[in-house]
């Protein structure tokens, strides 16, 4: 194995690792909190792309700008989206949830296919890029990562810091005791479910930075997003950002490995399975 | 087999055997190409159903059984010259062996993740195949023309497909009565209220929901290798299809969840539906967003989805309604 | 319970919505009396013009009807669009014309019956079969993309009806030993073909090309067949590795065509991944001097990746550039038959408010051929038309069109040619796509990358 | 002054009924128990006052308001808290958060600093075990992070139910000691307990449960006196 291409797959791995971890977490988050399995992730990630695009292509604002603009769109979405869709179903067993959140995807498809059409788009943003040796590293990709990071520093001193977050958590620990303390659960889980899909929006601008997307787009994330999720254990969101990293750097790793490309999704689900079956807390799971 | 004796099994029989023959009666081709999808989606929800329906297991990913029936029969039928009907069976065994070794160490998870785990087997399954040259790898594999003059030509071929379905749809909605009515039946409702309850009841939850798994994936396997047969090409994508998973699953819910006529209704009703939505001008473009409103509401709000609905309403249907 | 009036009300419109369904879908429960035996091939509309109600004109007017499944939702959407627009567009031309003349003055007046098919094969097959036992059509259209047009070719040929595919460049689907199925696109083995030649042309010193694919089928046939024809050609084939179709991140496969050193990048598969592709690597800087990717590049929006887009080249079935016309024609000794590029392109132009693409020429070269074939049969009996069919060798705006004879390929586009584009910048600096290749039909030369 | 009343209640779960139109009262500053047999409804009337299961039929009052269909966490707002069966702590939280989020109500909120001291001064022990995870304490410290949070609320009313569950002798005394603290304060309190025993002991007022139903109330002393109670509660 060529060691210019190791370095540089490592870095690339890593850079990519950050902002698949952000793109599952909206997702661990309102498992944690609802135990809901949000399948409306990938479309709300697709949602996501096209709203920056939207902000950048009509308004001209700055894709960066954006970001922020969408994530607020996503919380209030988020909001919505609970009281539509979840909040009827929030104690039933997981098939309805499952199928509330699904049936928030097939609208979204298909709302997005005759707003936008299956037709590819993409976001021309450069910043330039650093090289060292065989290593590259993007502008983009740089930025995308620092905003993985704050906003998963942000999450969790939300979570652990403020009373809001901890009434986040209680709800998630025990929602009976917290609507027996006084806190307002119905609204703590719309807010929870408001943050997972306000991070799971604002990944989907990041990554319409970096690569081509289509109303489908989002499909591909929402999977490994599981994987992710499961790997750094369902429910913790940073976790989520580690097996976002683990995800990327095996991708890395095992793509310039002499194995073929094509068997890396099979050694991606492969592990996410096993994971399943033998640590199902996940690899950084505390519990 | 008491169940066997009931009205119900007879309104069943006569009513899906109907319907079933109906094509061949009038040998409508266009008729019996709807009916063979329905069929199908009745074959794929119901083997959900028993799954799921029975014990709670949410098998997200059961379209896997689709896939390796189809493929290995396919693969058979390429390959080795085998007729059909052997063919397809091999592929509903193999099918049903793969389930029974994957199902004893993933049927140990409960709720979230095992559904989580069965999308990621599908997952593993399916690029597993992309790369798997004897099956064609990405490309898949394909018959010459010629194949179907050992059937009698290929209009031919079509009827065999139908009667195979049929047949299959049948043995599919027997089975799933004669699983519910059995004490094993009982013994597999009684772990979906609780898997702890009835293990003191003197129940083995892990046999049960392992032989339950098992035959639930027989009959998908089944069902892929004659779709496969008929459709003369085999693809990765279309055979582990995730979201025709999915879609056998709102069709559970749509019929009712637990019940043996809830998936054949769901099965029909959903495909009515969209046929309605995809041909009618007004919802043409929007019938993603229709269907996705639709099913939204009967989650919310007919949680037993049209046949349980209607237990719940009329007891006295309860005897021809299971 | 409060709950139970809204869950009244829902099942009512559930109900409702059922019993419309079902209403909608009796046709289908009841249809017209039939014999048991299903139609032969034969009994189409040609053998029954009582059955018609001739136009008050003169000339007897009469319909036929053409059927095909369109993507209107799911992955092919958008090309599939452009397609229909470009069979719509060849609908209205006939129609203007007063419709296809046949010697006795019968005109036939086309009329287009099509379906929304989701881009999914099992619902290709039953809508076909909807279409010719149902609707009756006299000749069919394929569905865009390969997948789809194969599924929609076995239910064609099982009911021994016409079928032109446009929008499918696979191979083994004209392999099957198809009769009645012809293929418009030049076959995906020579996708590649020419790209390879093109690099031969332009920079001889090359010695050794990567091979990469997405993993599907189209795109796994195409360098499957560009494998040794790259060889035959003395090129050293350093990588030939496929990609998952979900891959959206290639900076580590680049770096693992980057340890191989190739001297060129070809293959790719269709558009999200190619401009990810093509825009990480140029933002790698990956030196290579000839980048050749499939789909994306001939698409307009490709630009929207923006300098990354320079350089690339792409095989295309068509473009609005392209120099067919009937000197040409003449030039090759072919007979040149219908509307002229220019007409075309400034027709859709008018028609459709945008430029029409490759799928646009497919679809409309799919009507023309069909026209010409129903015109030199003189009749629409199936037997006539795919006798002529058998025979056509033509050029067309399109370009030249003529299908294997072969038992074991019949049906198969032998004489249509691809060409190749290249993004390049003129000389205000904006980026815009020339005809690189062939030679014959370039409308600048083609560049290496720096 | 009562503060709470209970009027001919009635609810149960599913298709069960479990209350059978159950009046009670509880007096402003007073300690009232329920004591009743096991399944004679006296956790289901806690959860119907709570409104953590639909009251069917009758009113639950709180401080003159008619509260019986408010949600349960506007009912903790106003004052009247459940330390629950069984505890229901933040079991992933730390003593400290568990407290904190017991201080959700406005009231709270704004006293936090002088409850929190009160509280550790009644329950010392919890203020060494503060920033551990309240999971890994004892059953004994968890019933006492329990009562801490419930008293973190600034309650007006306080309801206990089965305080002394699983717990040993020991411990069972020195909550009972914080409930007689509680009690001089002069904090309105409904005890639900098994230790009917000791219940009666501390308790002004007491109210008998059988079958869903009030069997008999009294001053609780007389009711200690009483021989049914005698014979069938106090295995006299």
């Amino acid at each position: 194995m060529n060691i210019d291409a190791l370095s540089a797959s490592i870095v690339d791995g890593l850079m990519i690792g950050f902002i698949y971890g952000l793109a599952a977490m909206g997702l661990t988050l309102i498992f944690g909190v609802m135990r809901v399995v949000n399948l409306a992730h990938g479309p709300v990630i697709a949602v996501g792309m096209f709203a920056v695009l939207l902000l950048a292509q009509n308004l001209g604002l700055n894709p960066y700008l954006g970001l922020v603009i969408v994530m607020l769109l996503g919380l209030a979405t988020g909001i919505g989206m609970y009281f539509i869709a979840v909040h009827r179903v929030i104690d039933a067993p997981e098939l309805t949830t499952l199928l509330a959140t699904f049936s928030v995807n097939l609208m979204i498809i298909g709302i997005g296919t005759v707003l936008f059409s299956t037709s590819p788009r993409a976001l021309d943003v450069s910043l330039g890029s650093v090289r060292t040796g065989a290593v590259t590293i993007l502008g983009t990709k740089l930025v995308a990562d620092l905003i993985a990071v704050i906003a998963t520093v942000g999450l969790y001193y939300f979570l652990y810091r403020t009373r809001a977050g901890k009434s986040v958590r209680a709800v998630a620990n025990n929602r009976a005791a917290a609507e027996l303390m006084g806190i307002n659960s119905t609204w703590i889980l719309a807010l929870s479910f408001g943050i997972g899909i306000a991070l799971a929006m604002g990944s989907g601008s990041l990554l319409a930075t970096l690569f081509s997307f289509t109303i489908l787009s989002g499909t591909v994330y929402e999977v490994k997003s599981f994987v992710i999720v499961v790997l750094g254990g369902l429910g913790n969101p940073v976790g989520a950002l580690l097996g976002g990293i683990v995800i990327g750097l095996l991708e890395g790793l095992a793509t310039i490995s002499p194995l073929p490309v094509g068997w890396v999704p099979v050694i991606e689900f492969g592990v996410f399975v096993i994971i399943l079956l033998v640590r199902p807390t996940g690899l950084f799971g505390a519990r | 087999m008491s169940a066997l004796r009931t009205p119900f099994f007879w309104g069943l029989l006569v009513l899906l055997g109907g319907v079933g023959l109906l094509p061949i009666l009038n040998g409508s081709d266009s008729m019996r190409e709807d009916i063979f999808l329905v069929l199908m989606l009745v074959i794929l929800a119901s083997s959900i159903n028993i799954i799921m329906g029975y014990t709670g297991y949410v098998s997200f990913g059961h379209i896997v059984f689709f896939g390796l029936g189809g493929y290995v029969a396919f693969y058979l039928m390429l390959n080795h010259q085998v007729h059909f009907v052997p063919a397809a069976v091999v592929g509903g065994i193999v099918s049903s062996l793969i389930a029974f070794l994957l199902g004893i160490p993933v049927l140990r998870l409960r709720g979230a993740y095992f559904a989580l785990a069965t999308i990621g087997i599908n997952e593993v399954v399916r690029s597993f195949v992309t790369n798997f040259d004897p099956f064609g790898g990405a490309t898949g594999m394909f018959f010459n023309y010629e194949v179907y003059n050992g059937y009698g030509g290929s209009k031919n071929a079509l009827w065999y497909a139908y009667y195979a379905i049929l047949v299959v749809a049948l043995l599919c909605a027997v089975s799933s009565l004669l699983i519910k009515k059995s004490r094993f039946g009982l013994g597999l409702l009684a772990i979906r209220e609780d898997q702890d309850a009835a293990q003191v009841l003197g129940i083995d939850p892990a046999r049960s929901k392992v032989l339950v798994y098992t035959i639930s994936a027989f009959f998908p396997g089944l069902a892929g290798a004659i779709f496969f047969f008929k459709n003369g090409i085999i693809e990765p994508g279309p055979a582990f299809d995730l979201l025709r998973s999915i879609e056998a699953l709102v069709m559970v819910m749509l019929g009712g969840y637990g019940t043996v006529a809830g998936p054949i209704v769901g099965a029909a009703v959903y495909e009515q539906l969209r046929a309605f939505l995809i041909t009618n001008s007004t919802f043409s473009s929007f019938h993603l967003f229709v269907a996705g409103f639709l099913l939204l509401l009967i989650v919310l709000f007919v949680t037993a989805g049209l046949v349980g609905w209607l237990r719940q309403r009329a007891p006295r249907l309860r005897r021809y309604l299971e | 319970m409060r709950l139970l009036p809204s869950r009244l009300l829902l099942l009512g419109i559930s109900l409702a919505t059922l019993f419309g369904a079902i209403a909608c879908a009796q046709p289908s429960a009841q249809p017209a009396p039939t014999p048991t035996v299903a139609p032969k091939v034969a009994t189409s509309k040609a053998d029954t013009p009582a059955a018609r109600t001739p136009a008050a004109s003169a000339p007897t007017a009469r319909k036929i009807v053409i059927g095909f499944t369109a993507s209107n939702t799911g992955a092919q959407n958008l090309p599939s669009k452009k397609q229909t627009e470009g069979l719509q567009l060849w609908l209205d031309t006939v129609t203007k014309a007063g419709g296809i003349k046949l010697k006795d003055g019968t005109a036939l007046m086309p009329e287009m019956k099509s379906y929304d098919d989701e881009s999914k094969t099992d619902r290709v097959q039953a809508l076909y079969t909807k279409l010719i036992n149902e609707d009756k059509v006299d000749f069919l259209i394929s569905p865009y993309s390969s997948g789809l047009a194969r599924a929609a070719a076995v239910v064609s040929e099982q009911n021994g009806k016409i079928m032109i595919t446009t929008g499918a460049a696979d191979d083994s689907t004209m392999e099957q030993g198809f009769k009645n199925i012809y293929q418009l696109y030049a076959p995906g083995s020579r996708y590649l073909v020419g790209a390879i030649d093109l690099l031969k042309d332009l920079d001889p010193s090359a010695r050794k090309i990567a091979l990469i694919y997405e993993k599907e089928p189209f795109s796994t046939s195409v360098v499957q067949a560009a494998q040794p024809y790259a060889r035959s050609k003395g090129y050293d084939v350093v990588l030939f590795e496929g990609y998952d179709p979900g891959t959206t991140d290639f900076a580590p496969f680049i770096n693992k065509i980057n340890a191989t050193a190739p001297d060129a990048i070809m293959g790719g598969g269709h558009f999200p991944d190619g401009t990810t592709l093509a825009k990480q690597l140029y933002e790698k800087k990956v030196s290579v001097r000839l980048v050749a990717l499939l789909v994306a590049p001939p698409e307009p929006t490709f630009s929207e990746i923006g300098d990354a887009a320079e350089y690339i080249v792409g095989p295309s079935q068509w473009e609005p550039g392209v120099t067919y016309s009937p000197d040409a024609a003449k030039a090759a000794n072919l007979p040149w038959y219908g509307i002229s590029v220019k007409d075309f392109v400034s027709g859709y132009q008018a028609r459709f408010n945008s430029t029409p693409s490759y799928h646009s020429a497919g679809g409309y070269a799919a009507g023309l051929i069909l026209q010409k074939a129903i015109e030199d049969s003189d009749s629409t009996e199936p037997a006539k038309v795919k006798a002529t069919l058998d025979r056509l060798n033509l050029m067309t705006f399109y370009g030249n069109v003529q299908f294997s004879i072969e038992a074991k390929t019949h049906g198969k586009q032998v004489a249509h040619d691809m060409v190749y584009i290249q993004w390049q910048k003129d000389s205000a600096n904006k980026l815009g796509t020339k005809i690189v290749w062939p030679p014959a039909a370039k409308s600048a030369g083609a560049q290496l990358r720096k | 002054m009562i503060a709470l009343d209970v009027q001919r209640i009635e609810s149960g779960y599913g298709e069960v009924q479990i209350l059978w139109g159950l009046s009670l009262a509880l007096e402003e500053g007073r300690l009232t128990t329920i004591v009743g047999a096991n399944g004679s409804g006296k956790t289901t009337l806690l959860r119907t006052i709570m409104g953590l299961i639909p009251a069917w039929k009758g009113s639950v009052s709180f401080e003159g308001r008619d509260v019986t269909h408010l949600s349960t966490h506007k009912k903790a707002q106003m004052g009247l808290v459940l330390v629950p069966e069984a505890r229901q702590l933040f079991t992933d939280m730390t003593v400290l958060e568990n407290l904190e989020m017991g201080a959700t109500p406005a009231r709270a909120r704004s006293e936090y600093r002088q409850t929190l001291e009160w509280v550790f001064d009644l329950l010392p022990r919890l203020k060494e075990r503060m920033n551990q995870r309240a999971g890994t304490l004892s059953g004994g410290e968890q019933q006492m992070v329990a009562i801490a949070r419930g008293l973190m609320s600034k309650p007006k009313a306080l309801m206990f139910d089965e305080l002394s569950l699983g717990l040993s002798p020991v411990m069972v005394m020195s909550l009972f000691e914080v409930i007689v603290k509680l009690k001089q304060q002069r904090l309105t309190m409904l005890l639900v307990e098994q230790n009917v025993q000791m219940a009666l002991a501390v308790s002004d007022y007491a109210y008998v449960l059988s079958n869903g139903r009030v069997e008999l109330e009294g001053e609780a002393k007389k009711v200690r006196e009483m021989e049914a109670v005698r014979k069938a509660y106090l295995g006299l």
